[in-house]
């Protein structure tokens, strides 16, 4: 490693969760229009964001994430019309006991996009991985090596 | 220091063959374990089973399906069902699997010698069977045993296992072997149609100087036991080999317990006298 | 074997001139009041005069609820694996003779028959230092099931109350060695050995639970179809706690954890009271309900072990007792049996 | 106090013989000390048995997953207990029909423990009377009281419910809301810093066992086959360490988001102590508050999780906007 790297920049992981119909064709869109945003996030595509289990975010945490972020629909424009409410409640709850434990909330994001929406994506990650930037590397629930 | 028994050796896959397909597929891997020396002294008995496993996913308990007189390798015959049977169904060829034992006691054959044999199997339960026909037929052994009979069915045509050596062995004219299916979507089925039972109340074998060996499902081994009793079977005269959720193989983690007897230490192989002298949950 | 005496006041300086260059395991309290045994860094952090209350045994000690089998790696010539290293010493200090007969009848069970390997190489670094009981709880029964508040089985050495003091006894060549070089420790008098068993001799008529076990586990065979058990078993949840709180409930679950480059296979404490535990692949299970599993967890510690060891798998410690959320106790059942109906 | 339990005896003994029930589910005395432990009633004898006192906190609500589809059966319930009933008839999870419901008012229960622990030792305990402020008790004859406020539990102090909301006897006069404001404890806790609050929290996630007593214990944890034990997909491995156990946690109490009632049983039956009501009443607070939504109230409604309101507030919610 050269010396000006020294001071070494941490570079979170964060895994997105975009569902298939908004998100997912809203990042799409961000890159083919070539819009430049953080290289930090994994994008896992789910067909909802109704379809996010709690667990999903947990064990992304424990595997290794920094942030989640997940992405839905604008409300009232879920494809299965009502997945986003399901997911936004749950999500809240989630956040609260996350933050009631002693983990940041910021390091769980929900975000709306839809599929022309390639702009507000680029943004959206680009504050997450910020956001995620200045909580630094995640220690709790890291599942521990044992080999 | 005592051996750490839940250290695995290394054993590759050198040869996979489908058995069966459908939604519960069996294949028959053949394994050489990986060490030479290992691979040398390596040996067990008709009836035995050992642990197979991937590491990083996990270890099940199988029968060898081998003929315990080869030993340069040895199989085991696989149903596809849970997490590691799964994985297992995805190696391939060269694949290195962890395996430990043989665990596990075995078939007396040395007090059949002079015997008539009747082999019951139904399902993946032919698996143990197809070890100990494969050892009574050998060569060397053939003729220390009487008549041999081998009943086996499966749930239709597809699930029947082993058929190219069942059929080999059927050209010979020192073995019998009857096949069955429970129900057939064929309109001339070249076996006969009904449980493996039916089909033994159909052939009706002479209990006179004849040893019985049946493994299959829970309800075919009961009622197959049940069935043999009629026809003047002694619970001496019968064998099978029981199946419970096993882990470590050394009769330590427990959950294979009927009674105070641990499948995987005593067992797997009973006698009908041994089974309904025991007392547990199974 | 040899009987010393040892101050109050020099207690605390010897147990931890026992533990030195060892990790030390006691009785430690939380915030939530409960009393654990816990790895400790020195002894003044211990509460043995509590350790009779303790939640969890020392068992894991011996057998730690996770423990590693070995571990694997897969190089580019394919995988490879590699045996466990030999683990720390431990010395165990301020468990009751209950605790140290569950740990003697596990260094019996893991290596008879089948020698495992694995336990007596972590079994042979763990030393035990006992406290005897003075004050048996409620829920204790020891006495019934072969113990007595000052048994030595499995103990290295035993502490027992006295006035101004504790009664120090070696109860093995490891306690010998212990307690070498150990300058606090006099010769114990006469007057402090009778107070002693004085002590001990009250503590143990204090015993209220009794369980009837002469002759129970012929006893119990033949009443495995009473339906005695649909009966006892229907307060039963099915969760661990009597299993996991047990001092001799050892059966285990194999795992494996691993990622790209490697990973172990583990054993992990396991409840037969939990349907998981048996169930076959295919779905079937032989002991599919709450009756099977509990008449199989009483059976296992009253009739199997005790015909394959003959000692029973119960020390009378009455964790299970005191900690089971609907408060199903195995003394009861036990005694209970004797009136079933075959 | 006598009289509450005779006229529960009455009312079971009756029940069990017009209703034509198999059984009735109440409490009796624990097997040592002076706590009490489940009962199941099928005769005239057993009815003798069944006891009712403060000292009775089980929720036996869940034992209605163990019925039998063609058995009617009866259930002794206490307010929290009787919410239990209500979340599972939202959730389909039980047949009213073949429910009898024999609700019991109740002033809070106490720490059968702490009790003991307040008492002398002795070979006897009977509990002769109770009232708003004290329990009598008899100890190998020598009578002694121990003050209700120092064994009480902490969800009873804040009891919303104190009569059953839903039941087809009641026993007992009908009680109002304890005065104590229920999410005090919540809220102190949240004065601690993100750091001290995971201290706290690992602290207690370390102790776990992974018994699932917590999960066995709740009327509300009824899968037959719960998340944590599956293999595939495995969210969480075996290994008993602080990041599988606080995983654990974390989806136990996400699974009773909205539906926990407070009955307290997770924590109760914990052999470790870990403090889970404070995780279910954290979720409580934050349904209340987000979602305007108590668990267990209305038969009709739906589970919080299993409903929304397009006006849910979203401020949490990430905006690309420029």
């Amino acid at each position: 490693m050269s010396d000006d790297t020294s001071c070494e920049v941490f570079e979170p992981n964060i895994v997105a969760f975009l569902c298939n119909w908004c998100s997912y064709a809203g990042a799409d869109l961000a890159g083919t229009s070539r819009l430049q945003y953080p290289a930090n996030v994994r994008v896992i595509r789910v067909m909802c964001s109704g379809r996010v289990n709690p667990m999903f975010v947990i064990n992304a945490f424990m595997e290794g994430a920094d942030g989640v972020l997940i992405g839905g629909c604008h409300p009232a424009d879920c494809h299965y019309d009502q997945g986003n409410y399901f997911a936004r409640r749950r999500m809240a709850l989630l956040r609260d006991l996350l933050e009631f434990i002693g983990i940041d909330p910021k390091r769980l994001s929900v975000t709306w996009v839809s599929a022309s929406e390639g702009g507000n994506f680029a943004e959206v990650v680009r504050s997450v991985t910020e956001q995620v930037k200045i909580l630094g590397p995640m220690q709790q629930l890291r599942r521990e090596k044992k080999w | 220091m005592k051996e750490n028994v839940y250290l695995p050796s290394l054993a590759r896959i050198v040869d996979i063959k489908l058995e069966s397909g459908g939604s519960r597929p069996i294949k028959t891997f053949r394994l050489e374990l990986v060490d030479e020396k290992k691979k040398k002294e390596f040996s067990y008995r008709a009836g035995q089973c050992v642990m197979v496993g991937l590491l990083g996913v996990g270890e099940s308990m199988f029968a060898l399906s081998s003929n315990s007189m080869v030993h340069d390798f040895f199989e085991v015959s696989v149903m596809r069902h849970g997490k590691v049977t799964s994985a297992l169904h995805e190696a391939e060829i060269g694949d290195v699997l962890s395996v430990r034992g043989p665990f596990g006691n075995s078939f007396d054959v040395e007090s059949w010698k002079g015997k008539d044999l009747l082999f019951v199997g139904g399902g993946i339960g032919q698996a143990p069977l197809r070890s100990v026909i494969g050892f009574v037929l050998d060569k060397k052994n053939r003729a220390d045993f009487g008549s041999i009979d081998v009943l086996y069915g499966a749930s239709d045509e597809g699930a029947l296992c082993f058929l190219d050596e069942l059929n080999n062995i059927s050209c010979r004219d020192d073995v019998n072997v009857h096949l069955s299916v429970d129900c057939s979507s064929e309109s001339e089925c070249q076996y006969f149609v009904g449980f493996v039972p039916d089909n033994l109340a159909r052939l009706k074998p002479d209990a006179k100087n004849c040893v019985a060996i049946t493994c299959g499902p829970p309800v075919m081994i009961k009622v197959t036991i049940e069935l043999l009793e009629s026809f003047g079977f002694s619970k001496d005269q019968i064998f099978t080999t029981l199946e419970q959720r096993m882990k470590c193989g050394v009769g330590k983690c427990g959950r294979c317990n009927i009674g105070g007897v641990y499948v995987c230490r005593d067992g797997p192989v009973f006698s009908a006298r041994e089974i309904e002298g025991m007392q547990g949950d199974f | 074997m040899k009987e010393l005496f040892i101050c109050t006041k020099d207690l605390e300086q010897f147990l931890n001139f026992c533990c030195r260059d060892a990790k030390l395991l006691g009785p430690v309290r939380d915030n939530q009041g409960v009393v654990r045994f816990c790895q400790a860094s020195s002894v003044s952090e211990l509460v043995l005069e509590d350790a009779a209350k303790s939640n969890m045994s020392a068992k894991k000690a011996v057998l730690a609820q996770t423990e590693v089998l070995f571990s694997f790696a897969n190089g580019d010539d394919g995988p490879s694996v590699s045996d466990v290293e030999e683990k720390d010493r431990v010395v165990v200090v301020g468990l009751r003779p209950c605790d140290a007969r569950g740990i003697w009848e596990l260094d019996r069970v893991f290596s008879e028959n089948v020698d495992e390997g694995l336990y007596a190489r972590r079994r042979k670094n763990v030393a035990l230092i006992g406290m005897s009981c003075i004050k048996p709880d409620v829920t204790c029964f020891c006495s019934s099931v072969g113990g007595s508040p000052g048994g030595q089985q499995g103990l290295d050495l035993l502490l027992s109350k006295v006035d101004d003091g504790f009664v120090v006894s070696i109860c093995s060549d490891v306690g010998e060695k212990l307690v070498t070089e150990a300058s606090m420790i006099s010769d114990a008098l006469k007057e402090a050995l009778n107070k002693r068993d004085e002590t001990l001799k009250n503590a143990e008529e204090s015993i209220k639970k009794s369980v009837k076990t002469q002759g129970v586990e012929k006893h119990l065979e033949s009443v495995f179809n009473s339906k005695y058990w649909e009966k006892v078993s229907e307060s039963c949840i099915g969760c661990g706690v009597c299993t996991f709180v047990c001092p001799t409930c050892y059966c285990f679950d194999m795992q494996d954890e691993s990622d790209r480059q490697g990973g172990v296979r583990l054993r992990i404490w396991d409840s037969c009271m939990y349907p998981e535990y048996s169930v076959h692949a295919s779905g079937y299970n032989p002991r599919p309900d709450r009756l099977n599993r509990l008449r199989n967890r009483v059976f296992h510690k009253f009739v199997w072990m005790k015909n394959e060891y003959d000692f029973f798998g119960c020390t009378g410690c009455g964790r299970c007792v005191r900690l089971c959320p609907v408060n199903i106790d195995i003394a009861e059942l036990v005694n209970g049996c004797w009136e079933a109906k075959k | 106090m006598v009289e509450l339990q005779e006229k529960l005896r009455g009312v079971v003994a009756d029940l069990l013989e017009n209703e034509k029930l198999s059984y009735v589910i109440g409490y009796q005395a624990a097997s040592f000390g002076v706590g009490t432990r489940p009962l199941f009633i099928r005769s005239k004898e057993d009815v003798k048995k069944l006891v009712f006192s403060p000292l009775c906190s089980a929720n036996l609500v869940r034992y209605l997953k163990y019925r039998k589809p063609e058995e009617s059966v009866g259930v002794v319930v206490k307010g929290c207990d009787s919410r239990a009933v209500v979340q599972l008839i939202q959730e389909s999870g039980v047949n009213r029909e073949k429910v009898k419901l024999i609700g019991v008012s109740c002033a809070g229960v106490v720490e059968a423990e702490k009790v003991q622990n307040m008492l002398p030792e002795g070979s006897s305990f009977e509990l002769v009377g109770f009232d708003e402020k004290k329990l009598d008790f008899v100890v190998d004859n020598k009578k002694i009281s121990v003050n209700r406020s120092e064994v009480s539990l902490e969800r009873c102090s804040c009891c919303e419910y104190q009569t059953p909301v839903v039941y087809d006897v009641l026993v007992g006069e009908k009680r109002d809301a304890a005065e104590k404001y229920r999410y005090s404890e919540v809220e102190d806790f949240e004065k601690h810093s993100l750091e001290e609050r995971w201290e706290f929290w690992t602290a207690q996630f370390e102790k776990c066992i992974r018994c699932y007593a917590c999960r066995n214990a709740c009327p509300l944890c009824y899968c037959p086959q719960c998340m944590a034990e599956l293999l595939e997909p495995q969210w969480l491995l075996r290994s008993v360490d602080s990041s599988e156990c606080g995983g654990w946690n974390i989806m136990r109490a996400m699974h009773l988001a909205g539906r926990c009632i407070g009955c307290g049983e997770c924590e109760r039956a914990c052999p470790v102590d870990i403090p889970l009501m404070l995780l279910n009443k954290k979720l409580e607070k934050s349904c209340l508050s987000r979602f305007d939504h108590k668990a267990g109230l209305d038969p009709k409604g739906k589970p919080v999780l299993a409903a929304f309101n397009p006006n849910d507030p979203e401020e949490f919610v990430m905006s690309g906007e420029c």
